[in-house]
């Protein structure tokens, strides 16, 4: 049974996005070449690939390896630099009737605020931290993986962020919910989660790491179930709404996603298998909604019934 | 009108030599627009425990037909399923994809078309262009051994001439095909190459072509995830200014001119 | 070409296996039932199902679910508890000519050094200190995620354990690095990697876990590529063997394993569909040393051929 | 002689209702040692993206023929891959596995078999095995709506009397069909109770049995790993002196006595 009236409509941070489908930074591109697949504007969010503050080459090829139920990538942050984003990329997007997402990585504080006052001043909606990115170090330890970090850069971006501000958090750390409750604590106004697990791939037969880069990012079906029991944790100890992704490939891996407490889910690995993916997904999680007569998408968020021990 | 995936029945299927398949499959729209140098990214599996797509060139083109021919060799497990595919069964298609190879007006010189391995599946598309366009190549084709070798008499229908050589000797010229080009440009004036195989055999390729000022385009190979130049993972090096830019070989690709590539450091 | 000469064993911490197989422990329970499979003599090594110093029930069930290449466990440590063991269980096993390890979890320091005392005066072989387990907590953190823990309880469970002693890590921590030397440190004679992803499943329909845990266990062929990184990553950080796991489903896969750097490999979920997979791994390791004409097999551990940037 | 795992052809194959399928396969080895209530576990995938073997009852044997039948219910990903398989097609199967069904010599009143759904199908065999030893049980069976009615005439062969009941009352008696077993205990002397169903269903048995003090056997049901007893994850919990201890589905069960059984919380 269809039911017509029912509000797909979720707020991340302030901003309605009209469904809770996003692309996930990095699979995405600036959303031209999808574009050409469907109308962008059936999406919630457009988050592009991920900017730096000047232009990226990226690493060397190859840079994907297939895994089980999985891929590794190691793309490097190729990217042409925030500000061509805003000048070039940008007006593109903006002739969808979407939200925008600018997704930045910076090698020191000082590169994110400067990135975030650049975004500032252009017409995105959303701004997303990437503190997880293999790449981005300082002192050795990346940004995403010490609380203490993750509290001072995101209450420093916030000053510079017109926009709200997600954080995008790491899977590769002991306890998320410690580094959630620290972005929440120094102003995010939302959380992705999750970003790729470090991975590796040999070639047997030549003894090399498939990789050029020896290790990548992990992402797809594989990483779902670390992705959702992430999600879990971070929604019960934060109140800011979260961005749960990892291994979306169908409507029922998003209601998943949400019953444990996203109020939207990204949509990354599965585009290359489909390049109708996101399109897809959402009509399937129209029909989970119209099977269980739900008119706000927004009661299912967070509504899995765990078992009381 | 959007861009779409196509589920295309398989319609023949042949075994040309040990773990060489040779597909037909049926589709209007890929037939339609099918260009030499371009490939198809097919899924090969449930696309989700196999998550990427197989990209496989377009080997020709039946528009009177709606058909379409690909030929691959069987490596790993997403050419496995596709081996394991029968006619009637259907295949879910992305494509035509990426850039052809540049068809020129007007050639000052012989046309080389130089294949090695799976690399010459490609060119035969080609030939037949170029030949319709009034022009006849010459095919220089490399296997590595006699019973992997393929298609000869089908180039010979599009080209002046063909030869044939293989690693091993046991067909044709012993030695690599690139020997071939050497002693045509040595005998003839070149006006063009087109190369496509192994990285080895492409650098020898662009040196040879480099050093005697003929033209050449290449295709070449990166692993893809999705295939439409979105994910940036199938970079390639292409020259600039000062040193180089990651190009993408599945859009801006996977034929370039030989000049502009550089090849990496391994 | 088949080499016969060619030699396929291992020392773990003075222990020489006959080959690198060894089972995981929890998969594998105490080797009768797979016995009724194989001879167990063609192990390298079994490991034990985990013992407590006292009997556990373990979870409820469910304690299984599948997902994209990959399962979730939750057993939750049911054993007889490691007297049982040796007295009822080890017996049977010393029919058989190969290595026994005795993976022991406590909750308490105290439980750990009681449990090597008691095994120390038995004929195991070896002792695989299991601090990875959700399952098992001290203050609120596992033991397994903090390198100052690590070290500490290492160097005390090592004064009670005449058998060389093998610690299991968890891969739920940031750096594995630091926890794998804090384990050299405090006297570890080898390490076992990696234990299980904590992961989430969800049913969209009845809206609860699956698990009746909630969450538990990702083991599999998902996980392979986050344990050869890690294994990679701690292969070069340590000077100790290595056991590898996480995913190994065929010989390959065990390769992969040895060339990022263990000296050995261990083998779960794969017995679950397949249950003469240690046998076939085995198979296929040794075809592997016959196509390359391998003699020895310690000449492929370790021999990745990282790409240098 | 140690165990193994089958590949075994699928002889058989019919649809007897909409998603429930009808199998039978060809294995000396399986069909020489099955007893009722035993289970066979099927590889419905690669074994490594779909890792778990499924669980599945021997409904019936021929050790004339070397065949065994199972029928199933089509709910996910396993039974979907099973249902796509044809005759010719081979199945990767370990089994018998599990305690089965325990044949009583003497049985001091009727034999009721109690089936709820796919819980019917391994009780066909233990029919036809207390017919050999010359007992005619009763069977009654329930179903949720008419069109997924099966095997009613097959039973009747090898019992005094069958009752059907559907949950919506499409066909034979509206309810559940323990209702039967109810009347039947208030009508006459029952001996022996065999259950095979859903866990409510199966629930109600045990207390009706309980109260009526006659004995039952319950035949469980719960997501396995190895299916072999060396996991500990498909555990039940069975009686002891104070409280319960876990005890396993796959090896010391599925079949239970119907006092041992201590049924989950929720
Ligand atoms: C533009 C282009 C055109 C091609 N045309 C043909 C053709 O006409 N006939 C043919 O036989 N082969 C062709 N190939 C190579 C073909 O794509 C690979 O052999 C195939 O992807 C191997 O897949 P697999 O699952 O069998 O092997 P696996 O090794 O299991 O594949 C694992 C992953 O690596 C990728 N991969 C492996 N080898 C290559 C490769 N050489 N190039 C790119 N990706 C690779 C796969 O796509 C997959 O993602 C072409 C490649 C490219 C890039
Ligand atoms: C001893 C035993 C005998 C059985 N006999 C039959 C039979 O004769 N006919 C029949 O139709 N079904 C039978 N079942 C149930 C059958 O095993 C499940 O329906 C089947 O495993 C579902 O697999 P799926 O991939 O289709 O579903 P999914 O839900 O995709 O399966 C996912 C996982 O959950 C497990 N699972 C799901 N449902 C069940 C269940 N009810 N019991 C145990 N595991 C489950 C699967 O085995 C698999 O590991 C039996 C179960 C047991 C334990
Ligand atoms: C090829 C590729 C490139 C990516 N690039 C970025 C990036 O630039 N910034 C970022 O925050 N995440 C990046 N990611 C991570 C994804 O946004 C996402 O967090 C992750 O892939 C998990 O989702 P999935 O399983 O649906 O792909 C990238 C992922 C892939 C596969
Ligand atoms: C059902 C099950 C039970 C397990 N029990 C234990 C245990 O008792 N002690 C332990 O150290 N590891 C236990 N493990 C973890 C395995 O030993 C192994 O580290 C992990 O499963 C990764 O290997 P795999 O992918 O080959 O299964 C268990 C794993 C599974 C699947
Ligand atoms: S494969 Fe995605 S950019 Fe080329
Ligand atoms: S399924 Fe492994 S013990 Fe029952």
């Amino acid at each position: 049974m269809e039911n017509t009236n029912k509000s797909l409509k979720v707020n991340i941070g302030g901003v309605m996005l009209k469904n809770p489908i996003v692309t996930a930074s990095g699979t995405f591109g600036f959303g031209k070449e999808y574009g050409e697949y469907f109308e962008l504007s059936r999406l919630g969010a457009i988050c592009v690939k991920g900017l730096t503050l000047t232009p990226r080459p990226g690493n060397p090829p190859p840079r994907i390896a297939e895994t089980a139920s999985g891929i590794l990538n190691s793309v490097g942050l190729q990217n042409p630099g925030v500000e061509a984003f805003v000048k070039h990329e940008l007006p593109h997007i903006l002739k969808h009737d979407t939200k925008v997402i600018a997704n930045i990585a910076g090698n020191t504080l000082e590169e994110y605020c400067h990135m975030a006052q650049i975004i500032s001043d252009s017409a995105t909606d959303l701004v997303e931290m990437n503190i997880s990115c293999p790449n981005v170090k300082q002192g050795g330890v990346a940004f995403g993986t010490d609380a203490e970090m993750v509290y001072n850069i995101t209450h420093e971006v916030k000053k510079y962020c017109k926009q709200p501000l997600i954080v995008k958090l790491s899977p590769n750390v002991t306890d998320i919910t410690q580094i959630a409750k620290a972005a929440e604590s120094g102003g995010a106004d939302a959380l992705s989660l999750i970003n790729t697990l470090l991975g590796m791939r040999i070639d047997i037969h030549t003894k090399k790491p498939i990789l050029a880069n020896n290790v990548g990012g992990l992402s797809g079906p594989a990483i779902k179930p670390v992705a959702v029991r992430m999600v879990w944790q971070v929604a019960s100890a934060v109140k800011i709404p979260i961005i749960g992704m990892g291994g979306i490939m169908t409507g029922s891996d998003a209601i998943e996603f949400m019953l444990a407490g996203a109020s939207a889910v990204a949509v990354g690995t599965a585009n290359f298998s489909d390049p109708l993916a996101c399109v897809r997904i959402l009509e399937e999680v129209e029909s989970y909604l119209d099977k269980y007569e739900i008119t706000d998408i927004n009661d299912i968020v967070g509504k899995v019934a765990v078992h009381r021990k | 009108m959007y861009k779409q995936t196509y589920l295309c029945e398989i319609v023949e299927k042949k075994q040309l030599a040990p773990e060489i398949i040779d597909m037909t499959i049926k589709s209007k729209e890929l037939a339609a627009d099918a260009l030499p140098g371009q490939f198809l990214n097919i899924r090969c599996g449930d696309g989700c425990s196999t998550i990427l797509r197989r990209p496989i060139s377009i080997c020709d083109v039946d528009p009177a037909a709606d058909t379409l021919r690909f030929i691959f060799q069987v490596k790993g497990s997403g050419t496995q399923f596709l081996e394991a595919k029968q006619c009637g069964d259907t295949l879910d298609i992305m494509g035509p994809l990426g850039s052809p190879f540049h068809l020129l007006e007007k050639v000052d010189g012989d046309v080389i078309l130089l294949g090695g391995g799976i690399g010459v599946f490609p060119l035969f598309l080609l030939a037949k262009s170029i030949y319709e366009k009034g022009v006849k190549p010459t095919a220089y084709l490399g296997f590595r051994s006699a019973d992997l070798v393929v298609m000869e008499a089908e180039f010979k229908q599009y080209t002046k001439d063909v030869k044939v050589s293989t690693d091993d000797g046991s067909y044709g010229m012993h030695g690599y095909a690139t020997a071939y080009l050497i002693n045509h440009i040595k005998n003839k004036k070149v006006g063009l190459v087109y190369a496509c195989g192994p990285e080895p055999m492409l650098r020898q390729v662009q040196s040879i072509c480099h050093e005697n000022k003929v033209r050449c385009q290449l295709s070449l190979e990166q692993r893809m995830g999705c295939g439409i130049g979105a994910c940036l993972v199938c970079a390639c090096k292409i020259k600039k200014q000062e040193g180089f830019a990651y190009q993408h070989v599945c859009k801006d690709g996977p034929v370039f001119w030989s000049e502009d590539v550089v090849f990496g450091g391994e």
